[in-house]
């Protein structure tokens, strides 16, 4: 089977991902849809660590969980501090700075 | 001669340290100041005696000297001394400046014995007399201009010394800029004359200048003039010329100017600065006989102004007016001499003499009858003076007598030589001698019309016609004996200086001997026609203003009285010419620099915050459409990378 | 030797530290009264002894070399970028080092009153005027490319704070900020222009660390198109600061919205750095290009001088009508320089100074007029009469005036007709037209300010304004100096001509096309 | 058994990092054991020294790198000069943008929440204030985001730079969230770049991989090195280099704020508390920048030789950034009302005009960016450190008088940060003024301040790089940008100030007015304005601009700004010539 598909499909991830985080006003699902662009990225690097039959991508794999995950710690906490001021997790709303 | 010519600077430096002292001293000064006036200007006209006694005891060949004072500016190729060209010219000058001068300036102290300003007047009448001495005896074009504007200074501060004050204040101070302001006109032709000639001959010194023109070489510059060019020197100058001389088509100032104090239209706008044109022409000789349609132009000016000013002369009712029309008519005849070539030359010059005297002396006159008559300019309210001011009734006589050329007095001796070298011909422009000439006679005979009415609408007439409350009188002696002086002036000085030629021969070292050419009429027949329209002028004004009783209302009179009376509408003609469609191009040039120019520029900011308020929409604060313009931004930058680089790989 | 240029330019600076730092701290805790009145005796001292200094320049300077830049120095600054600090001055940059150094304490007597009695304000006021004499007499000096440029910049900030801090109009502030950015507009194009010179000469062989200085970079040849586009980066700067029509817009608002001693220093010496540039950069860096402009350049001067006078005739404003005097003026100056004729150059070298004591004549005497109404009204109508309530002041006005018409026997006239006469056999296309299209400036330079001088101070004085006071001893200290400057200068002009006359031989020499003269006989034969 | 072999470690070039970082840690034991009393000034000390101490290292390491760059521990820092040098002046700058974060001004209270995680104007955040709460764990965070930004700039391993891309943004994310005041605006500002900047690492990070499948290493030497050999695994895709050259280069933008990945700028650096909106600014600018210089170098080198039109692909990509940001930085700039706004915007600009530099590709790049982010920076932290100072106060007329004191009268509340309200200030606070006028005038780019070496040295290194049509767009930008500088300082120095009050309570759609959570009626001084997002005042009072005493830290750093400022204008050699030796990275 060619790389091509898996380097497609990763793509393809990660467009999705890109969409999610244009069209969806949770907060939380648009940071689902980062979530998803980063695991597309993560097929790219194991397909193409097994490409070039080394390691080193699956170890960036990690790496890019471990991101990942403090990202989401982060990113929680400010995304619940301002559900609880105001009650709501819309990015449409949060829109006070603008011009 | 060489052991005087140190004197020559003090020919100017008396009049100019008397200005400095007077204007700098302040109120101090106040109780002696107008006699100083006078010492400084007596001491040039001294100084001027001692070098002209010398010059005529000089041979005639090294008559002209110049004089080098120091190196006035030099740079770039042009150098000017402040030097000073002592000649026949220049000291005839100085004679009739300082001689004239210094009667006027006796003539002020009583003149303007009650003005409280009497020595800021002195300080100018000083500046004047020390400018005019630098016109004449200036050895560059250059340093002429300097006293050429300094004339125009001195009579601009004069014409307007009564400029606040008075309820004719504003008038005077408008007539006063009037003046220098046509003037300045005349000197952008001097300027453009200088500027020719030193990228002609590099030079602006009559000494290279005029050799030059004259094709003898003996100028710095091989490349002499060619005639395009000195015939478009010579348009300049004559252009200078007409704003100093008041000659048509800038004359409209001279009448105005007689808003001055009468010893200062006597001494600027009649014997003196007014003539500097004609002084100017003789001076370039060379270069208008280099150039044939220039001297064509000057004597068409000096005709038409002849006529011009004659004509305005019959029809004005102020004195001072009056005697201002005829000064500019006689400095015509000196105009149209000084274009007939060398042998108008010394005739112009020589007219200019006589007319500094009697003119000066009728102005003088007009001023001592105001005086009696409390200011009073118009002659219909005169009328009967001569019982009551013989003095200046005989004097003006003398006067009037010789402007109007009748022999022996000096004005035909003048005039009359004018009229004949008007009537020289001209090989290949027959008609010249013809037109020029008659031109002339017609002149004299309305000359002789309007001076004749002028003297007996004055002292003649069988009834008063004065307001109320008049007791004329005769002033001081210090206003009478100038004068007489100036009376005597203009009766004896042309014959003095006219039999034998003898002012002719003084001047040939200057202007050149003039070959004798034959009128076209023979010279009796000229001299009798001459004679007979003036009488017949003459009798026509005595018949209708002496024997006639003068209304004291000037009648309506004819179509060309009207004119006359409103100098030929030259006014009104500059103002529609000239005046309106300056100002058209004024508001022109205001509208367009406020709403082309200025707000051209203010468009720039503008369109920057226009585009500033349009991409700060992009700023919506929806995270969303941030992402998007990210997401946008990639795509939109890669495909125009690729696209730049694919045309660029194209070509 | 005694470094007499980096001394004049850093006593001030001296000065401005020493009077106008002070000021920041007081208003702070609000007492104005700190240390009360030294301010102006202070910085009027320093100005005087900036005088001093300078006549020990003179003294140092030999006339007989008067186109070499003499006292010069030159040591690396910023080596890095092959910027130095390179000074020295010729005959030209002298005689402008000295009229921004003998108008400084003039102004400031003549600003004495200006600025009401608030210390602190004062000592700000003349702190900046002594900033700006320091920059302004390093622009002069200025002998490498990369430092003048700096100066030319630097220089607009003080004059930005005095015009909107200081000034008198209500329209103050738009005015320092149009001056600001029509300055820095043309500064930052200039900037381009500074930066491609450095490349091509660094290109053309120039050693790099010394490729911004003047002296190096004349003669290096930077190829036809570079070339023009630099000359056209520099000229507009130039042009800008000159003023030039059209980009001449800042400047009736600075004048008429500036004080009076502001305008002088602005119009009076700044705006010279304009002109000077176009001499002392323009010429000798771009030859080739400068003769290819140079018959626009020349109609444009031209149009400035009528368009100027023009504008001066319609102003109903005094101060403001000052100021578009002087874009007819620096027309001619402009005009002198462009026509490459020796005479030509040396009259616009020495209309710099001229132009710079009377029209600062002009201006301060104005300023005394203006300060004198009781509504401090700058509307020519408001005055009437005032010849015979004021004698003193309305002659001064009448002589500064007739200086600004340049009449014989004043030092303007000397320089105006050198131009004149100059120009007009100059080498580029059109000279001697333009020239005779300009000689109608002098015509409506009688008319501006002899109507100027009929409306203030002739006829009867206006209700309200019968008993003004006449002028002051201190100020006939300030005008005295002006006046008897022209007049000394117009009758002896040779004083000044020496300084200028080599100097404006050389630049011609440089830029003739072919020996002036024989272009001269050539335009005139055309005739 | 194999026995185990240390790995050769240079640890004196790992030291500033070391330091730094490891103060980071030290510091968040130090929250856990030290008493509250002095858990603050700990805090600040440790911070300070830590930065001090890593900028001691670096001067130490300089000579020895600049003979011979080092790679260490196997090349995941790569320590070229020009590294060192962006980490030197990120450790100057964060330490002067510590020592305004540390500034409680006469106010007593510094700028960040008590308790950043209470809603505000709960009971809960009252109770947390009038106990005094602090959040000093802003230190720690400080000293991560600056080590992270450090470390950003001195590796070739994409990995970890994406780490460090990491490291540095997630303490910045808090940070933003933590303001005092105008709490809603702060946790926006947060949330907005939290979620941008978690997108652009994204973003970043798939074209890591995208390079990695192109080449089979993260390391951009090897990847230089190998192409100009040849023989790559996938040689024909380079299709896959060129999309992933160009994610990462987008994602390095994002951070430097370049059009059009900019939007967060201005948002974040008004919601954000001021301090640390200069500390970001300053450094995370030199940080970004430094990388960018670097990636772009790096795979310039390889590129070159495979294949020169990617080269040119790339080099149009950066000039067409560069206008953009430019054109957008400076025109919007000159439209905005609101001094933090305008100083964002103005980053903005900095940012295309530091692009117009590097676009050159010419050698001398290196020393005048580094030129430039060092005096940009200082002239940025010294404006936020001013804009820290100006205040809003509330005034009762009849206050003091006989109806006795108002109760909380004359309480200082947030920064006045619309332009409007700074007129006058000129005669309120001369020093103050006169220094903001020096930073406005040096990012102007006026001679004799720093901003025009700087900025001369950028269109320097456009025209050595044949791109003087480009120079001569930043001047022209330059032109506008100096526009709204002025317009500023005209308000400051000449207008006077207004005798009503600069903000009146009136604008409701102004984004400072807050919708909801308003806590009224409170009890002690200061608490019912501390976290209101705009001033309620009541009809007797009005709100008026002052200008609050720095007690020290703040002034400092103002001061010291202000004199590098000028010095760096008039007499850059000693720095150039150090930014020069700076100017080779590739070892």
């Amino acid at each position: 089977m060619d790389i091509t598909n898996y380097v497609v499909l990763a793509a393809a991830l990660f467009a999705i991902g890109a969409t999610t985080v244009l069209l969806r006003r949770n907060a939380i699902v648009v940071f689902m849809g980062v979530e998803l662009m980063l695991n597309a990225t993560n097929l790219a690097f194991v397909t193409f660590a097994r490409l070039h039959g080394d390691l080193t991508g699956q170890v960036l794999a990690f790496f890019v969980m471990v991101v990942a995950a403090a990202e989401v710690v982060v990113g929680l906490a400010i995304i619940v501090t301002i559900f609880r001021t105001r009650r709501s997790a819309s990015v449409d709303d949060v829109n006070l700075l603008k011009g | 001669m060489n052991d005087v010519i140190g004197l020559a600077p003090w020919l100017i430096g008396f009049p100019l340290i008397g200005a400095a002292i007077l204007l700098l001293g302040g109120k101090a000064t106040d109780r002696w100041g107008h006699w100083l006036g006078v010492l400084a200007s007596a001491a040039s006209g001294v100084v001027g005696f001692i070098l002209m006694f010398r010059m005529i005891g000089t041979p005639a060949e090294e008559r002209s000297i110049d004089h080098h004072l120091w190196t006035w500016l030099s740079a770039g190729g042009l150098d000017v001394d402040l030097g000073i060209r002592l000649d026949p010219l220049s000291l005839t000058f100085v004679m009739l400046v300082t001689f004239v001068g210094t009667l006027i300036h006796v003539y002020s102290v009583a003149y303007m014995d009650h003005d409280p300003h009497r020595r800021r007047f002195f300080a100018y009448l000083n500046l004047f007399v020390a400018a005019m001495l630098t016109l004449v005896l200036a050895d560059s074009y250059l340093l002429l201009f300097v006293g050429w504007e300094g004339v125009g200074l001195a009579s601009y501060l004069l014409i307007g010394f009564w400029d606040t004050g008075r309820p004719s204040a504003r008038e005077n101070a408008v007539a006063a800029k009037k003046a220098f302001v046509m003037n300045r006109i005349g000197d952008m032709g001097l300027i453009a004359a200088m500027a020719l000639m030193f990228s002609a001959v590099g030079s602006v010194r009559f000494a290279d200048v005029l050799p030059a023109v004259a094709g003898d070489g003996t100028g710095p510059a091989s490349a002499l003039i060619s005639t395009g060019t000195a015939t478009a020197i010579g348009l300049c100058l004559l252009l200078a010329a007409c704003g100093k001389s008041a000659q048509f088509p800038l004359q409209a100032w001279l009448g105005d100017a007689m808003a001055g104090p009468t010893p200062v239209s006597a001494l600027i706008h009649a014997a003196t600065m007014v003539t500097a044109g004609v002084y100017l022409m003789v001076r370039s000789g060379p270069i208008l006989e280099a150039a044939p349609t220039a001297q064509l132009v000057v004597v068409i000016v000096g005709a038409v102004t002849l006529l011009f000013g004659a004509v305005v002369g019959t029809a004005k009712d102020d004195i001072k007016k009056a005697l201002a029309a005829s000064t500019m008519s006689q400095i015509g005849y000196m105009m149209l001499a000084a274009g007939l070539g060398p042998a108008g030359y010394a005739f112009a010059i020589f007219h200019l003499l006589t007319h500094g005297f009697f003119k000066a002396g009728l102005f003088l006159g007009a001023g001592s009858v105001m005086h009696a008559m409390s200011d009073q300019t118009d002659m219909r309210r005169f009328g009967g003076l001569s019982r009551f001011l013989p003095i200046t009734w005989i004097t003006m006589g003398l006067g009037w007598l010789a402007i109007l050329g009748i022999p022996p007095f000096s004005g035909f001796w003048s005039k009359d030589g004018i009229i004949e070298a008007a009537f020289i011909p001209v090989e290949g422009q027959p008609w010249r001698a013809w037109v020029f000439g008659t031109v002339a006679v017609l002149g004299a005979a309305i000359t002789a019309f309007y001076m004749t009415r002028l003297f007996f609408m004055t002292f003649g007439g069988r009834r008063p016609r004065w307001t109320e409350g008049q007791h004329p009188h005769e002033g001081s002696p210090l206003m009478w004996w100038p004068l007489v002086f100036l009376g005597v002036g203009s009766a004896a000085l042309g014959a003095v200086l006219g039999i034998g030629g003898t002012f002719t021969t003084w001047l040939e070292p200057v202007v050149g001997q003039a070959e004798h050419h034959e009128p076209v009429l023979p010279v009796p027949v000229i001299i009798t026609v001459t004679l007979v329209v003036v009488v017949l002028g003459a009798l026509l004004a005595f018949r209708m203003y002496a024997v006639q009783l003068v209304p004291e209302e000037a009648p309506r009179g004819s179509v060309l009285t009207r004119a006359a009376r409103r100098d030929l509408y030259q006014d009104a003609a500059n103002e529609t010419l000239v005046v309106l469609p300056a100002h058209g191009v004024a508001r022109l040039v205001q509208v367009g620099d406020r709403d082309v120019v200025d707000r051209g520029w203010g468009v720039l900011p503008q369109a920057v915050s226009w585009f500033g308020a349009v991409f700060r929409k992009a700023q919506s604060g929806y995270v969303r459409s941030y992402a998007a313009g990210m997401a946008g931004g990639v795509l939109v930058i890669a495909a125009v990378a690729w696209l730049v680089v694919g045309l660029g790989g194209a070509q | 030797m005694f470094p007499w240029l980096t001394a004049l330019i850093a006593w001030p600076l001296v000065g401005a530290a020493v009077v106008g730092l002070g000021s920041l701290g007081r208003s702070r805790t609000g007492s104005a009264s700190a240390g009360v009145g030294l301010a102006r005796p202070l910085a009027l001292l320093f100005s005087l002894v900036e005088v001093v200094l300078l006549v020990g320049a003179f003294a140092a300077f030999d006339t007989g070399a008067a186109a070499e830049h003499q006292l010069a120095a030159t040591y690396p600054w910023i080596p890095q970028i092959g910027a130095s600090y390179a000074v020295g001055v010729d005959g030209v940059g002298l005689l402008l080092v000295a009229l921004a150094v003998v108008l400084v304490p003039l102004v400031l007597l003549a600003a004495w009153q200006e600025q009401g009695r608030d210390e602190v304000r004062l000592r700000r006021f003349v702190g900046l005027v002594l900033l700006l004499e320091a920059f302004m007499v390093a622009v002069f000096c200025a002998r490498d490319v990369f430092l003048f440029y700096v100066l030319f910049e630097a220089m607009l900030i003080p004059a930005y704070f005095l015009i909107g801090g200081f000034g008198q109009g209500a329209g103050r502030r738009q005015a320092a900020v149009k001056f600001l950015m029509f300055s820095l507009g043309g500064g930052l194009i200039m900037l381009a222009a500074v930066i491609a010179l450095y490349f091509l000469a660094v290109g053309a062989g120039v050693d790099p660390s010394r490729a911004f200085l003047v002296d190096e970079l004349v003669g290096v040849d930077l190829g036809a198109t570079a070339e023009r586009l630099m000359f056209v980066g520099f000229f507009i700067a130039f042009a800008i600061k000159a003023p030039m029509v059209p980009v001449h817009s800042w400047l009736p608002d600075v004048a008429g919205n500036a004080s009076p001693g502001t305008s002088t220093l602005l119009i009076c010496v700044l705006d010279k750095v304009g002109t000077f540039g176009m001499l002392t950069l323009c010429l000798p860096l771009f030859p080739e290009a400068s003769r290819w402009a140079a018959p626009f350049v020349i109609a444009l001067a031209v149009i400035s001088v009528l368009y100027g006078a023009i504008m001066a005739i319609m102003q109903t404003d005094l101060l403001r009508l000052v100021g578009w005097t002087s874009v007819s003026h620096f027309g001619f100056i402009i005009l002198g320089i462009f026509t490459f004729t020796p005479l030509g150059t040396a009259g616009s070298s020495f209309m710099m100074l001229n132009h710079g004591l009377a029209t600062g004549a002009l201006f301060l005497v104005a300023g005394f007029l203006v300060s004198r109404h009781p509504e401090k009204s700058q509307r020519i109508t408001d005055y009437r009469g005032l010849r015979s309530v004021t004698p003193v002041l309305a002659g001064t006005f009448l002589v500064a005036g007739l200086a600004t018409l340049s009449l014989p026997g004043l030092a303007t006239f000397v320089s105006e007709i050198m131009v004149l006469i100059g120009a007009f056999g100059g080498a580029p296309a059109g000279s001697a037209a333009w020239t005779v299209a300009a000689i109608p400036g002098v015509v409506l330079a009688a008319v501006y300010v002899l109507l100027t001088y009929q409306k203030i101070f002739t006829g009867a004085p206006a209700e309200g304004l019968e008993d003004l006071p006449d002028l002051k001893a201190r100020e006939r200290f300030v005008a005295a100096p002006l006046v008897a400057g022209l007049l000394v200068l117009g009758l002896v002009p040779g004083l000044a001509l020496t300084y200028v006359d080599a100097p404006a031989e050389q630049s011609a020499a440089l830029t003739a096309v072919d020996e002036p003269a024989d272009a001269a006989a050539q335009m005139g034969s055309d005739k | 058994m194999t026995e185990f072999v240390a790995p050769e470690i240079d640890w004196l070039a790992l030291a500033p990092l070391i330091v730094v970082l490891g103060a980071g840690v030290v510091g968040v034991l130090v929250e856990a054991f030290v008493p509250a009393k002095a858990r603050r000034v700990t805090q600040i000390v440790l911070t300070l020294a830590a930065l001090a101490g890593g900028f001691a290292f670096i001067a130490v390491l300089w000579p020895q790198i600049v003979a011979q760059p080092v790679q260490v521990v196997g090349g995941s820092v790569t320590l070229t000069p020009f590294a060192l040098g962006t980490q030197g002046i990120i450790a100057v700058l964060a330490f002067l943008g510590v020592l305004v974060v540390a500034d409680r001004t006469a106010t007593g209270q510094d700028a960040f929440a008590p308790a950043a995680s209470a809603v505000p104007g709960t009971s809960y955040e009252d109770l947390a204030r009038r106990s005094g709460l602090e959040q000093t764990e802003i230190y720690p965070l400080l000293l991560f985001a600056a080590g992270g930004m450090m470390l950003f700039a001195s590796t070739d391993d994409l990995i970890v730079m994406f780490i460090a891309l990491e490291v540095l943004s997630l303490p910045l994310y808090v940070l933003c969230a933590t303001a005092r005041r105008r709490r809603l605006l702060s946790q926006e500002a947060a949330a907005k770049y939290f979620l941008l900047g978690a997108f652009a690492s994204a973003l970043f990070i798939f074209g890591v991989a995208l390079i990695y499948g192109f080449a089979g290493t993260v390391r951009l030497l090897e990847i230089a090195t190998a192409m100009q050999q040849g023989g790559l695994p996938l040689d024909g895709m380079s299709g896959l280099l060129v999309a992933g050259v160009l994610l990462v280069t987008v994602g390095l933008l994002f951070k430097v704020g370049a059009v059009p990945f900019h939007a967060w700028t201005p948002d974040v650096y008004t919601g954000a508390p001021t301090p640390i909106t200069g500390f970001m600014a300053a450094c995370t600018k030199a940080a970004a920048v430094a990388a960018l210089v670097e990636v772009l170098y790096r795979v310039s080198i390889g590129v070159q030789a495979v294949d020169p039109e990617i080269m040119r692909q790339l080099q149009v990509v950066i000039v067409v950034v560069a206008v953009l940001t430019m054109a957008v930085g400076t025109v919007v700039g000159s439209v905005q009302s609101d001094v933090k706004r305008l100083l964002a915007y103005s980053s903005i600009a900095h940012a295309g005009f530091l692009l117009v530099g590097i676009a050159g590709f010419s050698s001398q790049v290196q020393s005048s960016t580094l030129f430039y982010l060092l005096s940009y920076g200082i002239a940025t932290i010294g404006a936020f450190a001013v804009v820290t100072l100006v205040r809003e106060r509330r005034v009762t007329p009849g206050s003091g008088e006989h109806n006795g004191p108002v109760e909380d009268d004359g309480v200082v509340l947030g920064e006045a940060t619309e332009i409007a309200q700074w007129a006058g200030l000129g005669r309120k606070a001369p020093w103050l003024t006169a220094a903001f006028a020096l930073f406005l005038l040096s990012m102007a780019g006026i001679p004799l301040t720093a901003g025009f070496i700087a900025k001369f040295g950028a269109f320097t290194g456009a025209t050595s790089g044949g791109l003087w049509w480009l120079a001569v767009l930043g001047v022209l930008a330059s032109v506008v940008a100096v526009a709204f500088y002025l317009r500023l300082l005209v308000v400051m120095v000449f207008q006077p100030a207004p005798i009503t009050p600069g903000v009146e309570p009136a604008r409701d759609d102004s984004p400072r007015v807050e919708t909801g959570a308003v806590s009224t009626g409170s009890t002690s001084a200061g608490s019912a304005t501390a976290t209101m997002t705009k001033v309620q005042v009541t009809a007797a009072q009005r709100v008026e601009v002052t200008v609050v005493r720095s007690r020290g830290p703040a002034a400092l750093a103002i001061a010291v700004c202000a004199i590098a400022t000028v010095i760096l204008g008039v007499f850059p050699s000693l720095v150039l010539d150090l930014a020069q030796e700076a100017s080779k990275f590739v070892p």
